[in-house]
């Protein structure tokens, strides 16, 4: 299973992270570090994008200014995590057409919204991008209606 | 002997580096970044060993300006000129952080071409390089007179003045600053007190004058034979490198030709008993996940006239406090979330005065685990009493003399600060 | 596929057109060039590429272009070796002109240009700069004599550079002496021959340089004086003429003083000198770094002072309140502090110190919790008459401690308390008989819920030293054995002898204990150290019971505090190295430094 | 007063350094929690929450915002209701308490007649669920299994996979539904199933009975999607939701270990996979990867076999680096069952140990040490020590080299004298990296072959003085022999025994030596900082033996050596030296 799925850019801020495991605060601060370093140090050197890490294996790719990173079992498929991140881009460039770093920045709730369309319990969910961004948009247009009136937009998040 | 030089921002990235000595690879730094940037902060040292290189580092605006060497180097040195770098660059940018490094590369490179060669610090006056590092003025080679005299600056005898100063105006204004650093066990005992001095000049004075500083120091006043009068013995003094050691070691006298312009003359330190000047007693009562609320009382310990400015009094506060409210009869109190603590302060704090302020906050319901942590921070103190020295010390005078034979002014202000000045919390 | 496709980072053709710039006819486009390659060389991104166009910028005569493109030179002339042959007559041909500012920057660059064959080529314009009219070439000359030692010994041996370099020592100038100093001890360092002897002129021309040059001058001098063996009469001399150097505001001055001041106060035969200038010249200086606003150089001082406090035992006694512990002081100057405490404490001042160590047991960090604990067990085994009130603070720590009241497995004794026992001990031991109360109070519950290894180690040592104390013992001893297997090596180490003093007072308590465990611990592989004590007295339980009784519960010898002593060669080393890395290691230079000089030789031990 | 979260984050990223983002957090944070606080809603909740969500995940505490999420989601209305789930998921985890006040919450909200509030609690069950709410909740979500609705059906079946994780012994109520599950064709819906009984036949192998019988479907499945030609939505490069086919592969795996009539039923589809797939990107060998693991564990014919061996060859010899690491990969949970057609590719696989991608290098390790023979072990262990030695940094990677080498050289030594040089060559190069078990073998080895012992004290000896900082454990180790063979050190017809065992490579000769330049050795070590308390408690024994191994007129410095001790704050050493100090007085007496 997907233990943990993060996103950092190349100067190491996290742009999201999602873990399926109970972590402390600080450990989560620190593994992130830890996770986030060794990416970038790595992808520098052009080899493989897997890393054995503790007893976990870390598959990671890069996109642009962003690292998705997913933390995996080592019995479990590497090749295919790297098609799920991918799967993962793609439907973000779907529902954000042409996404970017900043679109990420401030929709950071999207982006987490679209992660639990396709992955909960660290399994995959669903692998159709067209049905995850009709979710997400059918949810997006529910909570447009939960304001009432025009006075509650100072309410919005 | 460093090996070279790092300017390092907050995430690790190399900004800027020299390389002095050409034995070690500059991706060492490699190192020293996964070590700053995983390792917990708490188990980092100023100094540190990994594989054959020692890193020496030093923090400063989210910088770690950072010297590497893999020698037996004297790190008191490689120490000392990283603060000097630090200084030069400020008093070259006003500010040193991340953007002015990158905006002036071309002159840090010049500086620390300068400032260092082969691992030995060389010139490190900010006065020295200015005369001839300058930003934007494309200096050419052709001004003869310049080169000259610059070099004979950087090797003279008084390396921080120039020949030929001139002032329409010859002045200098003296600056005595006390501050007092005092520690204050829970139960209101004094565990340490030390006054540290500073006396700083501003030099206005022209030609190469030579100056004599009397003070009302004790070990000079004995030699003398004075008894009379207060007279303050101190425990250390250091001076500007202006000043003759030698002399001053033979008998007390303080005689130094001064740089030009603003500079720190001396500092010297004090460890008597002082009685703190401004008293505080502080309660705290906590509830957990629910509220804290504070009594803190302030009394102050000098003359009647005299008047503490500018007063604070900080108190930490957990890091989740919420919903703050106040109750005090002068000054005011403000939450200062961003540093986890409330200030009390008070424009005016008269002599022989006691004030008291009452403080209430909220606890999130949640707790968690460094909370509990901010209760146990000491209270520190911030105050200025102008016209006063905790030491008693004085300046006699100050002789001036020049070949041209003109007079000139001295001015002197004194004034005491605190310095860390901390109440340990019950 | 292209994954990249959000934005892309490297221009194409940029090496390209900066390469067109450079060549320019325009002297500002080039110098602009110069400077792009050069932030471009200063963000990490390789320019070598464009060595021989940067090359052709050398010959301008503006000082700023000059400096970027000898930068640039210096950063990649290893890529180019042959290309830089280029430049060696453009090099030559600004040694020699007439600004001592461009000859120096010269002398400078080629020193850093660290290509063996290229070198001879320099060696004119060196030679030249050497004998320099203008200091500051000199100046910078002598350190470019250690630089081309360090690419070419035979260079420097060959055009007689060294004697060159040692004549310097009596420039009139005293920024070149010092440089001088600085590069001889520099290349001393690096070569088994004696290229450095200071003779007794020599030294009275350094003592008079250190007077006038800059505070790093004064530094290299004063390091090197620190290397020389000095007479007795010679070592009031330089003592004299050294101490006005511990008021210097620059540290790094002060604490070389320092250096050579208590070095050299091991031959001064006159102890007045003696006695004042450790009483009244060396502390403050030492205390001044300590006041000031920089950890760092804090934590260099504290450590320095953990030396010379070995040597000179009673040096800082009255400055005990400097070492109290700031709230704001970072974790390593907490720690270093304690350790000062420590060795400060005597009769007149452990009650302030105790009342601090006691303080400290409440606060956050653990670290530093844990060592103030310690620190207070070290001040109780180096004071008789501190014993009992260190016990107390100690058992209030026990008491104190939340979660020690649990029960069976369910028990955790909190670290506090767990630290506190486990410095009870020493205390025991340091002082038998005078402390037996705490003994029950301590072992009621047992070793249940002691998960630190310190601490269970001690409680076991308790268990058997106490034995007749402690009506429960071979339960509780028992309970461990259990666990043997799972232990870390101390404590297995501690349970043993425990299990065999158990035995030797109550026989019938402990005999089939002592016999598994005898067994159980001679068969465990990883550890040979730990069979070889089990075999030990295994042998000498089956020899003569009543013999073995003598050997092991013998009375000891009052134990001493040796918590960080180092031996007395050792400190000698460490005492000539002051403010170096050696002192803050507390380790000899040879052991840190790769290809260290001295190797694992057995000289000066007898 | 309140900002919103865009211009939250517009303030933070203006923020130059670390501390100034920190002061804008902290401020912001206080008049979060203040408004928190407030005894009137004012409709704000979910947009501090919201801005919470942002500063926990830059790393800043944020603790007291989690009451505050458990308050939205009881709210009726959706926006807020979908912040409050997705800061209930990011703020809290199972291991807090008040996790257990949102159980009611959850309940109801399974029950909603909106599907996408069904959806939040499944969600957020299914990742941050206790065992306390997997327990209570555990029937409303299988009901939810009936669901019309596959969106429902699917987010229930990986939120069964949470419950059973959590309490195991439920599985059994999960089983038919599961199984019901895989009538469908949605695709989402049978992913998640599948992933479901995965899950429940890894909880306990019996559990795979339960679903063998699903074999033929499975396949069918699987035939479908092969057959099914360009469908867009599912389309990955061309191949059909490689996903589902990977997931399906997987299941088969399970399913097929240990039952040939499962093997059978699955073999046809694995091989014209191996065949059809097209290799040539990552989607299409992800699926080849997973059906050559399915293919080495289920009871395949050898044809079969030999196919997948094949792909994994062509694997090895890719120029990607991320196959290359799944094919050695691959290779080592298989090398067990097929090591002669493995050993063909054991030139490329030396070659992999000196990749510069430690990823590589650690599975190339795996696999050599796999491979090594009794014929082979000599040319291998040397080629691995040899590389021990210029190989820098990375500890970790050292020590596993170490341990293998240690292992292999156990299991295929072909003589005595070679597994001990190699053990010591081990402690001399590798020191501290190396495991106790090292040097506790050397002592085995040396303790064992009385013909060793001479070479074994000299060599140790000899290298504890060469190096300039030797390591503890070689420390350790060489007092250790210096005590119990020291007295070879001091015999001339021993140090040419030694002599003569010294291997080629070592280079410099063995000298006798005196009994104290032995002593003088010790006594250096002891003085040096960098000795340990183990290492001087190693000593004292050493001494202690020493002292029947050498003249007796040694006995005095010995003695003087030991005595130092007898005062140490170590109980360990303090206990032994004074035991020590008194055996030796007793036999003087005596």
């Amino acid at each position: 299973m997907i233990e943990l799925i993060l996103l950092v850019n190349r100067q190491g801020k996290v742009r999201l992270s999602k873990w399926y495991k109970p972590v402390k605060r600080k450990d989560k601060l620190r593994i992130v570090r830890e996770i986030g370093s060794s990416v970038i140090k790595r992808e520098k050197q052009k080899l493989c994008n897997f890393m054995e890490w503790k007893d976990k294996l870390i598959v990671f790719k890069r996109y642009a200014s962003l690292f998705f990173v997913g933390v995996i079992e080592r019995e479990d498929n590497e090749l295919l995590m790297l098609e799920t991140i991918h799967h993962f881009v793609e439907t973000l460039d779907g529902y954000f057409g042409n996404v970017c770093e900043l679109d990420i920045i401030f929709n950071f709730h999207k982006a987490y919204f679209i992660l639990d369309e396709l992955i909960i319990a660290g399994q995959l969910q669903e692998t159709s991008k067209r049905k995850v961004i009709q979710a997400c948009h059918a949810q997006d247009l529910q909570m447009e209606e939960g304001k009432d009136g025009k006075k509650d937009d100072k309410k919005g998040i | 002997m460093a090996s070279g030089i790092f300017f390092i921002d907050a995430k690790g990235k190399v900004l800027l580096s020299r390389n002095y000595r050409a034995d070690v690879s500059m991706s060492v730094a490699e190192h020293f970044t996964r070590r700053v940037l995983t390792d917990d902060e708490n188990d980092m040292k100023p100094v540190f060993q990994e594989g054959p290189y020692t890193y020496v580092y030093i923090k400063y605006n989210s910088l770690y300006i950072m010297a590497v060497t893999n020698k037996n180097a004297n790190v008191m040195v490689i120490l000392n000129f990283l603060y000097l770098v630090v200084s030069v660059l400020k008093d070259y940018f006003n500010e040193l952080e991340e953007e002015s490094i990158k905006d002036n590369f071309v002159i840090i490179y010049e500086l620390l071409d300068e400032m260092m060669d082969f691992g030995y610090p060389q010139a490190t006056n900010t006065k020295t390089l200015k005369t001839f590092i300058q930003a934007g003025e494309a200096h050419k080679v052709e001004k003869k007179k310049l080169a000259e005299n610059v070099t004979g600056m950087l090797t003279g005898a008084t390396p921080w003045r120039a020949e030929g100063i001139k002032h329409k105006k010859n002045e200098i204004f003296l600056d005595v600053i006390e501050k007092l650093n005092l520690l204050v066990a829970s139960n209101g005992t004094v565990l340490h007190s030390e006054i540290m001095g500073t006396v700083k000049m501003k030099s206005y004075l022209s030609g190469m004058p030579e100056l004599k500083l009397g003070l009302n120091d004790k070990i000079l006043m004995q030699n003398r034979g004075r008894t009379r009068g207060k007279s303050v013995e101190m425990d250390d003094i250091r001076f500007h490198q202006c000043v003759r050691l030698s002399r001053f070691e033979s008998n007390r006298t303080i005689s130094f030709i001064p740089p030009d312009g603003p500079f720190d003359f001396m500092q010297y330190r004090l460890t008597t008993k002082v009685r703190p000047l401004i008293w505080i007693e502080a309660q705290v009562e906590s509830h957990k996940s629910s509220r804290v609320e504070f009594l803190v009382k302030a009394k102050s310990n000098f003359k009647r006239r005299s008047n503490a400015n500018n007063v604070e009094i900080i108190v930490a506060v957990p890091e989740d406090a919420d919903s703050p409210s106040f109750k005090t009869s002068v000054g005011k109190v403000e939450y200062t979330p961003e540093e986890s603590c409330f200030k009390w302060k008070i424009k005016q704090f008269p002599g022989q005065k006691q004030y008291m302020m009452r403080a209430h906050f909220g606890l999130p319901s949640i707790q968690s685990e460094e909370s509990e942590a901010a209760l146990k921070k000491p209270i520190n103190v911030k105050f200025e009493i102008p016209y006063f020295t905790v030491s008693g010390i004085q300046v006699r005078y100050l002789k001036i003399t020049e070949k041209s034979g003109y007079h000139a002014l001295p001015w002197v202000r004194y004034i005491t600060q605190n310095g860390d000045y901390q109440v340990r919390m019950q | 596929g292209n994954d990249s496709r959000y934005f892309s980072t490297t221009k194409k053709g940029e090496i390209a057109e900066l390469k067109s710039e450079l060549n320019s006819m325009k002297d500002s486009v080039a110098k602009d060039a110069v400077k792009k390659v050069i932030a471009s060389m200063t963000v990490g991104k390789d320019v070598s590429s464009l060595f021989p166009d940067v090359l052709k910028r050398m010959m301008t005569q503006d000082v700023e272009l000059k400096k970027l493109v000898y930068l640039y030179i210096i950063t990649y002339a290893r890529n180019n070796p042959k290309t830089v042959l280029l430049s060696v007559n453009s090099f030559t041909k600004d040694a020699k002109h007439r600004s001592p500012l461009i000859r120096a920057l010269v002398i400078r660059t080629i020193g850093c240009i660290r290509l063996p064959n290229v070198v001879d080529y320099f060696c004119t314009s060196l030679s030249e700069g050497l004998k320099d009219s203008d200091p500051y070439v000199r100046k910078t000359a002598a350190v470019c004599v250690a630089k081309l030692y360090d690419i070419s010994p035979d260079a420097v041996e060959e055009h007689g550079f060294l004697k060159t370099l040692r004549s310097l020592i009596s420039d009139h100038n005293a920024m070149v002496v010092a440089n001088a100093v600085a590069a001889l001890a520099e290349i001393a360092e690096s070569t088994s021959k004696d290229v450095f002897k200071i003779t007794p002129d020599m030294l009275n021309k350094l003592l008079a340089a250190m007077n006038e040059c800059t505070e790093w001058g004064q530094v290299s001098i004063l390091d090197c004086l620190s290397k020389y063996n000095p007479t007795a009469k010679q070592a009031e001399t330089v003592i004299e003429r050294v101490v006005p150097r511990l008021i210097h505001a620059n540290s790094a001055v002060a604490l070389s003083a320092v250096k050579v001041i208590i070095k050299y106060l091991d031959v001064v035969e006159n102890n007045s000198m003696r006695t004042y200038v450790l009483r009244e010249k060396i502390p403050n200086p030492l205390i001044t770094i300590l006041s000031g606003d920089k950890p760092e150089l804090q934590y260099i001082a504290l450590r320095n002072i953990n030396l010379i406090l070995q040597k000179e035992r009673h040096l800082l006694d009255k400055h005990v309140r400097h070492f109290f512990v700031k709230y704001n002081d970072p974790l390593y100057v907490k720690l270093e502090k304690l350790e000062i405490m420590a060795r400060i404490a005597n009769n007149e001042n452990y009650e302030k110190i105790l009342m601090e160590l006691r303080a400290y047991g409440n606060e956050v960090d653990e670290t530093f919790v844990r060592k103030s604990i310690a620190t207070i067990g070290r001040v109780a085994v180096k004071l008789d008459g501190a014993a009992r009130k260190c016990m107390r603070v100690l058992l209030d720590f026990v008491k104190a401690n939340p979660g020690g009241e649990g029960d069976g497995k369910d028990r955790i004794v909190g670290y506090v308390a767990q630290n506190s026992v486990s410095v009870m001990a020493d205390i025991l031991r340091k002082y038998p008989n005078r402390f037996e109360k705490v003994v029950d109070i301590v072992c009621k519950h047992g070793v249940e819920g002691y998960d630190e290894e310190k601490p269970l180690a001690a409680m076991i040592w308790i268990l058997g030293e106490y034995a007749t104390i402690i009506e429960d013992a071979p339960e509780y001893i028992e309970g461990c054995i259990d666990r043997f297997e799972d232990m870390d090596p101390d404590c297995q180490l501690s349970l043993l002898t425990s299990t065999v003093k158990l035995f030797l007072k109550r026989p019938d308590d402990g005999k089939d204990m002592v016999q598994g465990l005898l067994k159980r611990a001679s068969s465990v592989i990883g550890n040979p150290d730990l069979r070889d004590r089990a075999y030990v007295y295994w042998r000498m339980l089956a020899t003569d019971a009543k013999v073995a009784q003598k050997v092991i519960l013998s009375e000891k010898p009052k134990m001493a505090d040796d918590t960080g002593k180092i031996d007395p060669s050792v400190l000698k080393v460490l005492i000539s190295n002051l403010a170096t890395l050696a002192s803050v290691y507390h380790k000899p230079p040879e052991l840190f430094i790769k290809d260290g000089k001295q190797s694992f030789e057995l000289k000066g031990h007898s | 007063m309140s900002i919103k979260l865009r211009e939250l984050i517009r303030n933070v990223r203006a923020c130059k350094s670390s501390a100034e983002e920190r002061k804008v957090i902290f401020k912001e944070c206080a008049l979060i929690r203040t408004s928190f606080k407030e005894k009137v809603d004012s409709g704000l909740r979910h947009r501090n929450v919201a801005k919470l969500l942002y500063i926990h995940m830059l790393g800043y505490p944020t603790h007291f915002g989690q009451m505050e999420s458990l308050k939205l989601i009881a709210s009726p209305k959706f926006n807020e209701k979908r912040i409050g789930y997705l800061a209930l998921m990011l703020l809290l985890d199972e291991t807090q308490e008040v996790l257990m006040l949102v159980t009611n919450c959850l309940k109801g909200d399974l029950k909603h007649k909106n599907p996408y509030i069904v959806g939040l609690a499944l969600c957020s069950m299914g990742n941050i669920s206790s065992a306390d709410i997997a327990r209570d909740l555990s029937n409303e979500v299988i009901r939810l299994f009936g669901s019309g609705n596959p969106y429902i059906r699917k987010k229930a079946a990986l939120t069964a996979i949470r419950i059973v994780k959590k309490v195991p012994e439920m599985v059994v109520d999960f089983i038919k539904p599961a199984t019901a599950l895989l009538k469908t064709k949605q695709h989402s819906v049978l992913i998640t199933a599948i992933a479901l009984i995965t899950e429940i036949c890894k909880l306990k192998k019996k559990y795979a009975n339960k679903f063998r019988s699903l074999v033929p479907s499975l396949v069918r499945h699987l035939k479908t999607l092969l057959l099914a030609g360009y469908i867009s939505e599912y389309d990955v490069v061309g191949i059909t939701d490689p996903f589902l086919q990977c997931k399906i592969i997987g299941l088969l795996r399970i399913l097929g270990t240990g039952s040939s009539k499962a093997s059978e039923e699955m073999t046809d589809i694995l091989a014209q996979i191996s065949i059809n797939t097209e290799p040539s990107k990552n989607p299409g060998n992800a699926i080849l990867y997973e059906c050559v693991q399915t293919i080495m564990v289920i009871d395949a014919e050898d044809g079969l076999r030999q196919l997948a061996i094949n792909i994994l060859g062509r694997f090895l010899l890719h120029r990607d680096n991320n196959i290359r690491y799944v094919a050695l990969n691959t290779l080592c949970g298989v090398i067990d069952r097929d090591t002669t057609s493995i050993q063909r590719h054991k030139t490329h696989i030396v070659d992999c140990l000196k990749d510069p991608d430690v990823s590589i290098r650690r599975r190339a390790l795996d696999l050599i040490y796999a491979l090594v023979t009794k014929s082979n072990v000599q040319g291998l262990v040397r080629e691995l020590v040899n590389y021990l030695s210029v190989t820098s940094g990375d500890l970790e990677f050292k020590r596993m080299l170490t341990d293998k080498i240690v292992l292999v050289a156990e299991k295929y030594t072909p003589s005595k004298l070679w597994h001990l040089n190699t053990l010591l060559s081990l402690i001399e190069i590798a020191g501290d990296v190396t495991r106790d078990t090292v040097a506790a073998n050397c002592v085995l080895v040396s303790g064992h072959n009385s013909e060793l012992q001479p070479y074994t004290v000299h060599r140790l000896y000899h290298a504890v003085k060469e190096q300039v900082v030797p390591s503890a454990a070689l420390r350790r180790l060489a007092i250790f022999c210096i005590g119990e063979y020291g007295n070879h050190l001091v015999t001339a017809s021993s140090t040419d025994d030694a002599n003569s065992k010294r291997p080629s490579e070592f280079s410099g000769k063995f000298s006798t030596h005196s009994p104290s330049d032995v002593l003088g050795t010790l006594k250096y070590i002891l003085s040096r900082p960098t000795c340990t308390k183990e290492v001087k408690a190693y000593a004292l024994n050493a001494m202690v033996k020493l002292s029947t191994r050498f003249d007796p007129s040694m006995q005095p410095a010995i003695k003087a050596t030991i005595k130092k001790y007898t005062s140490s704050m170590s109980v360990e050493l303090q206990q032994r030296s004074c035991e020590y100090i008194n055996l030796l007085e007793l036999e003087n007496g005596a």
